[in-house]
C-alpha cells in the first residue's frame, strides 16, 4: 500500500521535473539575454553566463570567473569543459555564450564567431630526464618525431630507444606543435594520450620517452623541457617571438559580445587577471606579446 | 585412484582461483585506501576544490555525486520497478515481450560511452539545457534502468507463487495483489539490488563526462531553493562528480597536489561503494526480518 | 451450531439444491486437453470429494471453478459452470467478485508474510471494509470458526509465519471464511500436514459444511470416505463415476473406480 | 452467526448475481487497469529509449557515409586513420576495430576461467562459506569505478609490464588485464546463477554413480550449464568491448595494428573519448567518431543476438 503511494509520488516528481526541465531551460536563457541587455549603463552587472570548451583553458577561466563573481555578486558564471570542438560548436549554435578554444575557429572550419584572445600558451618538447638531452635542433626534433632517429644516442644522449607520446589527431596542442615545432611534418605513430597530466606521467615513467607539453605542466623536474635551437622555452622568449611554439587561447562569442560578456572578457584581459591568475597557471599574458599571429600562422611584429 | 588425484588437483585449482579473486580485491582496496587515506580528512571532505592551488578538497564533488545518484534513483526506481512488475506479472510470451526483453538487454550492454554520446546529443544539445545534473541523471538512468528492471523482475519471481494465488483466491485483484503482496515481499531483494546498482552509478564517469559536465558553479549550501542558480539542489546546473573529478584532475589538473587529491577522492569513492554494500546487506536483512516477523 | 454432523455420517435424506452445475466442461492447456467434457452438479451444504490418480484432471477442474486457471498461460475452458444462473467461465465475469464467493484453500499453507490479524483483514480491507470494530469482529468470528482463536488470540499481531503448519492452514481457511464465501474449494488441504493437524483440519471441514458448499480434492481415500458426502472419481480427464460417497466406497458401479479404491493403481 | 450477517459488507449477497458477478465500469476505476497501464508505460519507456538511442546514433553515425562520402569499406577495412588531415583525410578504422576485438577476446580468455572457476568454487566446492566471502568480493569489484581501475593500471601495471615483459608497458596485455578484472564480476555472477540453478538431481545422480566431485563438475555440471556459462562470457565481453576510460589509460592508443601482445593498440572507445571534445559538431572528423559509436551500438546488438542464440540452445 505505502510502497504504491511512494511509487506514484516518485512518478509525479519525475514528471514534474521533466516539465520543470522544459520550462527551466527556456527561462534561464531568457534572463540571460534580457537582463544583460537592460543593464546598459549601470555599474552593477548582473545575469548569467555559460561558458564551455577547451579543457586546458577551463581552469583559468574558472578561476577568473570566481574572482569576477566575487566582485559582481549578481553575476553567475558557469564554466564547463568539453573540449575546444565542443566549445566552438556550442557557441556557434548559441547553446553557450562563450566558447573556449585552443585553436582558431577557422582551423575547425567554423566562421561567424568573434575572436577574443585571452592568453598565450607556450609549449615545447619534453623528454624523460634520463635521456640526458636539454637542447635539440629543430631539424633533429623533426627527425625524432618522424621516426628517422630511433635512439637518443644518435643525438648524444643515453642509449635509449625513443618512444613518442603523441596527442590525438584532432587535438589543438598537436596541431600547434606539428605546425611550429615540426614545420608541418606528420609525426610517426606513438602512444597517444589526450591528457597533459597523463602525457607527463608517461614521459616521466617511460625510458626514452618524448612528448610535448604546455609550459604550465613543466614546472617541476619530473620531465625535462627541451630548448629548441638553443632558445629556451621561457615566457620572455615566447613574448619576444624568439620561441616559435605557442598558441593563443581564445574565447569566442557569437557576434559582438553583449555587456556581460564584454565585461567578463575585459576582465580576462585586465592586468588583474593577466598578471596574477595567468602566470600562476603557467599561461603567458596576451597583453605582453610583442608578436601577433593570425589563423594561417603568419607572425607579425606588433 | 587417478580420478581421486584429479579431483584433489581440481579442488586445489578452484581454491586457488577463489584465492586469486579475493586477493585481487584486497590488493586493489588496500592500494587505494593506503594511498588515499593519508589525504582524507574532515577538511578534505568539506573544502571546495581548487583550480590551481594545493589544499583543495572535494566538498562539491562529493555532494554532486550523491545528488546525481539521488536524482538518478528518483527516476530509475519507479520506472525500473514498474518495468520489472510488467515483465514479471503482465508480459505474456509473444512478440512485444520479446522486443521489450531485447531492449532491456541492449540497454544493459550498451557501452557507457555510447550512453554518454547519446546523452550529449539528446539532453545537452537537443534540449538546450547544456551540461546539467538532470541530463547526467537521465543518461545514468538509461544504463541503470535495465539493472533495476532485472532486479525487480527476479525479486518478484522469487516470491513464492503460493502467495500470489492466495491473494487472488481471496478475490483481490491482480494489481492490488502486486501492490500489497508481491512488492512488499520482494522489497528486500529489490532494495539490495538497487543499492548495489547505486554503487555502480556512483562510480560512473564516462557517461557523465558528456552530460553533467566537468565543472561545478559556486554553490551556497544555505540556499535551498532548487530554482536558484547557486543552490546545490538546482538540477539545471552542471555538476562534476567524484569519479569525473578524479578523471579530470588526473588528465588536465594543474594543481600541484594532483596525486593527493585523486588518491583521496578514490579512497572516498571506494569507501562509499563499500558503505553502499554494507548498507544493502544490513537493510536487506533488517527488512527481511521485519517483513516476515511482526509488523 | 449443528452437532449431529459430528458422527461423520453423510446426511442424505435432506433434499439439497444445486449450487453449481457443470455442463460438458473441457479444459485445455494449450493443445493438451486436461479435462474431457465433464458434467456434474454440486449441491449446497455438502462436501464433495474429488479423487483420482495424479494428473487425472481433478485439480484442474477444481481450479477452474474459481477461475484460478486463468493464471496459467495458455489454459482455457469450454463448456459451462453455472453459478447463480451465470456461466462463470464467461468473459464478462468479474473474476475478483467471483473468487470472493467461491473461495479456495491450497495444498501448502500459504499465509501472507504479515501478522495473523492482517492475514484475515487484508482482503476485507480491499473489499472496502475499513471500520476497525467490524474488522475485529470478523477476525474473531472467522478464527473461532477455524478453531484457531484460542490458540492465537493473544498473539494476533505476531507474524503468521511463526505459526505451525497446521495452524497456518487453519489460518488460511479462516482467511477464506472471513470473506463469507458460498463455496469453498479445498485443494488437498491437509496433505502437507502432520496427522494431528490433519485430524483437526478434517474436523474443521466437516464443521464448515453447515455454512458452505465444499469441494475438496484429496489423494487420501480414507479422508474422502471419512468426511465427504459425495465423491467424484476422475481418471485421465474423465469423470468416471460420481455418486454418494457411501456407494462409491462400498459398491461402485464402474470397475475402474473399484480398482482405484482398492488400491490396484493410482 | 447473527451479527455476521449484520455487517453491511456482506449484504452484497442480497444484490442479484448479475450485478455482483459481471464486469462493470467500476472495474476500470478500481486501479486494475490503471496499474496495468502504469507498468506498461514503464516498459514502453525502455523500448523508446532503445529506439531513441538507435535513431540518434544511427542518423549521426551514418552522416559520415552519406554526407561526407566516407566509404564504408574504407572505414571497416582501411588501416590508415587520419581524419583531421585537411588535404586528404583517411578514415580506416580497422586498427581500432581489431584492437577492440582483440583486447575483448584476450580479457575474456583470462576472466572466463577465473569467473567460472569462482562460480564453481561458490556453488560446488564451498557452498557455505565460499559464497559468503566471494559474493561480497564480487559485488565490491563491480563498485570500483573504471577511472580508478585505469589509474591503478597506469601507475602499477604499466611500469610492471615494461620492466618484466619489455615493451612500453602500454600494451594489449595491460588492457587485457585491466579489462579482465573489470568483467570478472559480470561473468562470475551470471555463472554462479547458472550453476546454482542446475537441478540438484544432476549432482546426486552423478555422485550416486560414484563419480568424484571433479568428474561431476566436468562431465555433468559444466555441460549442463554451458549455454548459460557462454552467455556469462558474452555479457562480460560486451562490457569489455564498451569500456573506455580505463582502457584508454593503459593501452597506448596508437593508430597502427598491434603485432604482439606487448604492442600498444587502440580501441574504438578510446579513439572516441580522445577526440570527441576536440572536434566540432558536424565536421567530418566528428561524424566519423559517431560512426564508431554506431559501430559500438551495432556490436551491442550483435552480442545480444549471440546471447539469444545461446539461450535458445539452452532449452533443447
Amino acid at each position: 500500500m505505502r510502497s504504491l503511494k511512494k511509487l506514484s509520488l516518485f512518478l509525479i516528481i519525475a514528471s514534474v521535473m521533466v516539465v520543470a526541465a522544459a520550462c527551466g531551460g527556456g527561462t534561464s536563457k531568457d534572463t540571460t539575454g534580457g537582463s544583460t541587455n537592460k543593464g546598459t549603463t549601470t555599474k552593477e552587472i548582473s545575469g548569467q553566463l555559460v561558458i564551455s570548451g577547451s579543457t586546458a583553458l577551463q581552469p583559468l577561466v574558472a578561476a577568473a570567473a570566481e574572482e569576477f563573481m566575487n566582485k559582481n555578486p549578481k553575476v553567475s558564471i558557469q564554466v564547463n569543459g568539453g573540449g575546444s570542438g565542443t566549445g566552438l560548436s556550442q557557441v556557434s549554435q548559441g547553446a553557450v555564450q562563450i566558447g573556449n578554444s585552443d585553436v582558431f575557429a577557422e582551423e575547425k572550419n567554423i566562421s561567424g564567431l568573434v575572436d577574443n584572445k585571452v592568453a598565450v600558451v607556450g609549449m615545447t618538447a619534453a623528454v624523460n630526464p634520463k635521456v640526458g638531452i636539454k637542447d635539440i635542433k629543430k631539424a633533429d626534433l623533426i627527425k625524432v618525431f618522424t621516426g628517422q632517429i630511433k635512439n637518443w644516442k644518435e643525438l648524444g644522449g643515453a642509449d635509449q630507444k625513443i618512444t613518442l607520446v603523441n596527442r590525438p589527431d584532432s587535438s589543438g596542442t598537436r596541431a600547434v606543435f606539428n605546425k611550429f615545432a615540426l614545420g608541418g611534418a606528420t609525426p610517426a605513430e606513438g602512444i597517444t594520450e589526450d591528457a597533459s597530466n597523463t602525457v607527463k606521467k608517461i614521459i616521466n615513467e617511460t625510458p626514452g620517452a618524448i612528448g610535448y607539453l604546455a609550459f604550465s605542466y613543466l614546472t617541476d623536474n619530473t620531465v625535462t623541457a627541451l630548448s629548441i635551437d638553443g632558445v629556451q622555452p621561457t615566457a620572455e622568449n615566447v613574448e619576444s617571438g624568439k620561441f616559435p611554439v605557442w598558441a593563443y587561447e581564445h574565447c569566442y562569442t557569437k557576434g559582438q559580445p553583449t555587456d556581460l560578456e564584454k565585461a567578463f572578457l575585459d576582465y580576462l584581459t585586465s592586468s588583474d587577471v593577466q598578471t596574477t591568475i595567468l602566470p600562476k597557471q603557467g599561461y603567458l599574458p596576451v597583453t605582453k606579446m610583442q608578436v601577433e599571429r593570425d589563423a594561417k600562422g603568419n607572425v607579425t611584429k606588433k | 585412484m587417478n580420478a581421486k588425484v584429479a579431483d584433489r588437483v581440481a579442488t586445489g585449482v578452484f581454491i586457488v582461483i577463489a584465492f586469486i579473486i579475493v586477493s585481487v580485491l584486497i590488493g586493489l582496496f588496500s592500494f587505494i585506501l593506503y594511498h588515499g587515506f593519508q589525504h582524507v580528512s574532515l577538511k578534505f571532505l568539506t573544502t571546495p576544490s581548487s583550480n590551481m592551488s594545493a589544499g583543495g578538497g572535494i566538498r562539491d564533488q562529493l555532494f554532486n555525486s550523491f545528488y546525481v545518484l539521488f536524482i538518478t534513483m528518483l527516476i530509475t526506481v519507479p520506472l525500473g520497478v514498474g518495468g520489472g512488475v510488467y515483465m514479471a506479472e503482465y508480459a505474456r510470451p509473444g512478440r512485444i515481450t520479446n522486443i521489450i526483453r531485447s531492449c532491456i538487454e541492449v540497454l544493459a550492454s550498451l557501452p557507457s560511452i555510447v550512453i554518454g554520446l547519446f546523452g550529449l546529443l539528446m539532453f545537452v544539445t537537443l534540449t538546450g539545457w547544456g551540461y546539467t545534473i538532470l541530463g547526467g541523471a537521465l543518461a545514468l538512468t538509461v544504463f541503470n534502468l535495465p539493472v533495476m528492471v532485472r532486479v525487480t523482475e527476479d525479486a518478484i519471481h522469487s516470491v513464492p507463487r503460493d502467495l500470489k494465488e492466495a491473494s487472488l483466491a481471496l478475490g483481490i485483484t491482480h494489481w492490488h495483489t502486486i501492490k500489497t503482496i508481491l512488492l512488499p515481499s520482494a522489497f528486500p531483494t529489490i532494495l539490495t539490488g538497487g543499492i548495489l546498482a547505486a554503487g555502480r552509478v556512483f562510480g560512473e564517469a564516462a557517461a557523465l563526462l558528456f552530460t553533467a559536465g566537468l565543472s561545478t558553479p559556486r554553490l551556497d549550501y544555505t540556499d535551498w531553493n532548487p530554482f536558484s542558480q547557486i543552490s546545490p539542489l538546482n538540477i539545471f546546473r552542471p555538476a562534476e562528480t567524484l569519479a569525473v573529478h578524479i578523471w579530470s584532475i588526473n588528465t588536465q589538473g594543474l594543481i600541484p597536489d594532483v596525486d593527493a587529491v585523486s588518491n583521496g577522492s578514490a579512497a572516498v569513492l571506494i569507501l562509499s561503494v563499500l558503505l553502499f554494500n554494507l548498507l544493502a546487506r544490513w537493510i536487506g536483512s533488517l527488512i527481511h526480518k521485519k517483513v516476515t516477523a511482526t509488523k | 451450531m449443528v452437532t449431529e454432523m459430528k458422527d461423520y455420517t453423510p446426511n442424505i435424506e435432506v433434499q439439497k439444491e444445486n449450487i453449481l452445475n457443470v455442463n460438458n466442461l473441457e479444459i485445455f492447456y494449450g493443445e493438451k486437453r486436461a479435462v474431457n467434457g465433464i458434467s456434474m452438479d454440486i449441491e449446497e451444504n455438502t462436501i464433495t470429494a474429488l479423487i483420482g490418480p495424479s494428473g487425472c484432471g481433478k485439480s484442474t477442474f477444481l481450479r477452474s471453478i474459481n477461475r484460478m486457471n486463468d493464471l496459467i498461460p495458455g489454459a482455457f475452458a469450454k463448456g459451462e459452470i453455472i453459478y447463480e444462473g451465470l456461466n462463470i467461465l464467461s468473459n464478462n465475469i468479474n473474476v475478483g467478485a467471483l473468487r470472493k464467493e467461491i473461495g479456495m484453500v491450497f495444498q501448502k499453507p500459504n499465509p501472507f508474510p504479515k501478522s495473523i490479524y492482517e492475514n484475515i483483514t487484508h482482503a476485507l480491507k480491499f473489499s472496502g471494509l475499513k471500520k476497525k470494530s467490524q474488522l475485529n469482529e470478523i477476525v474473531e468470528e472467522s478464527l473461532t470458526k477455524a478453531a484457531l482463536w484460542d490458540e492465537v488470540k493473544d498473539r494476533l499481531h505476531e507474524s503468521a509465519l511463526s505459526l505451525s503448519g497446521g495452524q497456518q492452514q487453519r489460518l488460511c481457511i479462516a482467511r477464506t471464511i472471513a470473506m463469507k464465501p458460498t463455496v469453498m474449494l479445498l485443494d488437498e488441504p491437509s496433505s502437507a500436514l502432520d496427522p494431528i493437524s490433519n485430524a483437526k483440519v478434517e474436523e474443521l471441514i466437516v464443521e464448515l459444511k453447515n455454512d458452505y458448499s465444499i469441494v475438496i480434492v484429496t489423494h487420501n481415500m480414507q479422508q474422502a470416505s471419512r468426511i465427504s458426502d459425495k465423491t467424484a472419481f476422475f481418471l485421465n480427464g474423465d469423470l468416471v463415476e460420481f455418486d454418494q460417497t457411501e456407494k462409491i466406497f462400498t459398491n461402485p458401479s464402474v470397475k475402474k473406480t473399484e480398482e482405484y479404491i482398492s488400491g490396484r493403481f493410482g | 452467526m447473527t451479527y455476521f450477517r449484520g455487517v453491511i459488507f456482506f449484504m452484497e449477497k442480497l444484490v442479484p448475481a448479475k450485478e455482483r458477478l459481471l464486469k462493470s465500469q467500476k472495474n476500470w476505476m478500481n486501479g486494475e487497469v490503471r496499474g496495468k497501464i502504469i507498468v506498461f508505460i514503464c516498459a514502453i519507456i525502455m523500448i523508446s529509449a532503445t529506439i531513441a538511442i538507435t535513431i540518434f546514433l544511427g542518423t549521426k553515425g551514418l552522416q559520415s557515409f552519406i554526407k561526407n562520402g566516407v566509404s564504408l569499406i574504407e572505414f571497416l577495412t582501411g588501416k590508415q586513420w587520419n581524419p583531421s588531415d585537411q588535404a586528404k583525410p583517411q578514415y580506416g578504422a580497422l586498427p581500432f576495430i581489431f584492437g577492440s576485438f582483440t583486447v575483448t577476446f584476450l580479457a575474456a580468455l583470462i576472466a572466463a576461467p577465473l569467473g567460472i572457476g569462482g562460480a564453481i568454487f561458490m556453488t560446488e566446492i564451498a557452498p557455505s562459506w565460499g559464497r559468503k566471502i566471494l559474493q561480497p568480493v564480487i559485488e565490491l569489484l563491480v563498485g570500483i569505478p573504471s577511472v580508478v581501475y585505469g589509474f591503478i593500471g597506469l601507475t602499477v601495471l604499466v611500469p610492471f609490464i615494461r620492466v618484466h615483459f619489455g615493451g612500453l608497458g602500454f600494451s594489449l596485455l595491460s588492457g587485457m588485464i585491466v579489462l579482465s578484472i573489470m568483467i570478472l564480476p559480470t561473468i562470475t555472477t551470471i555463472a554462479t546463477d547458472a550453476m546454482s540453478s542446475l537441478p540438484k538431481t544432476l549432482r546426486e545422480g552423478s555422485y550416486a554413480l560414484g563419480a568424484t566431485r571433479w568428474q561431476t563438475i566436468r562431465k555433468v555440471l559444466i555441460p549442463a550449464a554451458i549455454p548459460s556459462l557462454l552467455t556469462a562470457i558474452v555479457l562480460g565481453m560486451a562490457r569489455a568491448f564498451g569500456e573506455a576510460l580505463a582502457v584508454q589509460m593503459v593501452i597506448g592508443n596508437v593508430k597502427t595494428m598491434p603485432h604482439s601482445i606487448l604492442d600498444a593498440s587502440g580501441t574504438l572507445t578510446t579513439i572516441i573519448t580522445l577526440n570527441m571534445g576536440y572536434t566540432t559538431f558536424g565536421s567530418p572528423e566528428n561524424n566519423i567518431l559517431w560512426s564508431m559509436g554506431l559501430l559500438l551500438l551495432i556490436m551491442s546488438f550483435a552480442f545480444i543476438l549471440l546471447i539469444r542464440y545461446l539461450s535458445s540452445r539452452r532449452k533443447i
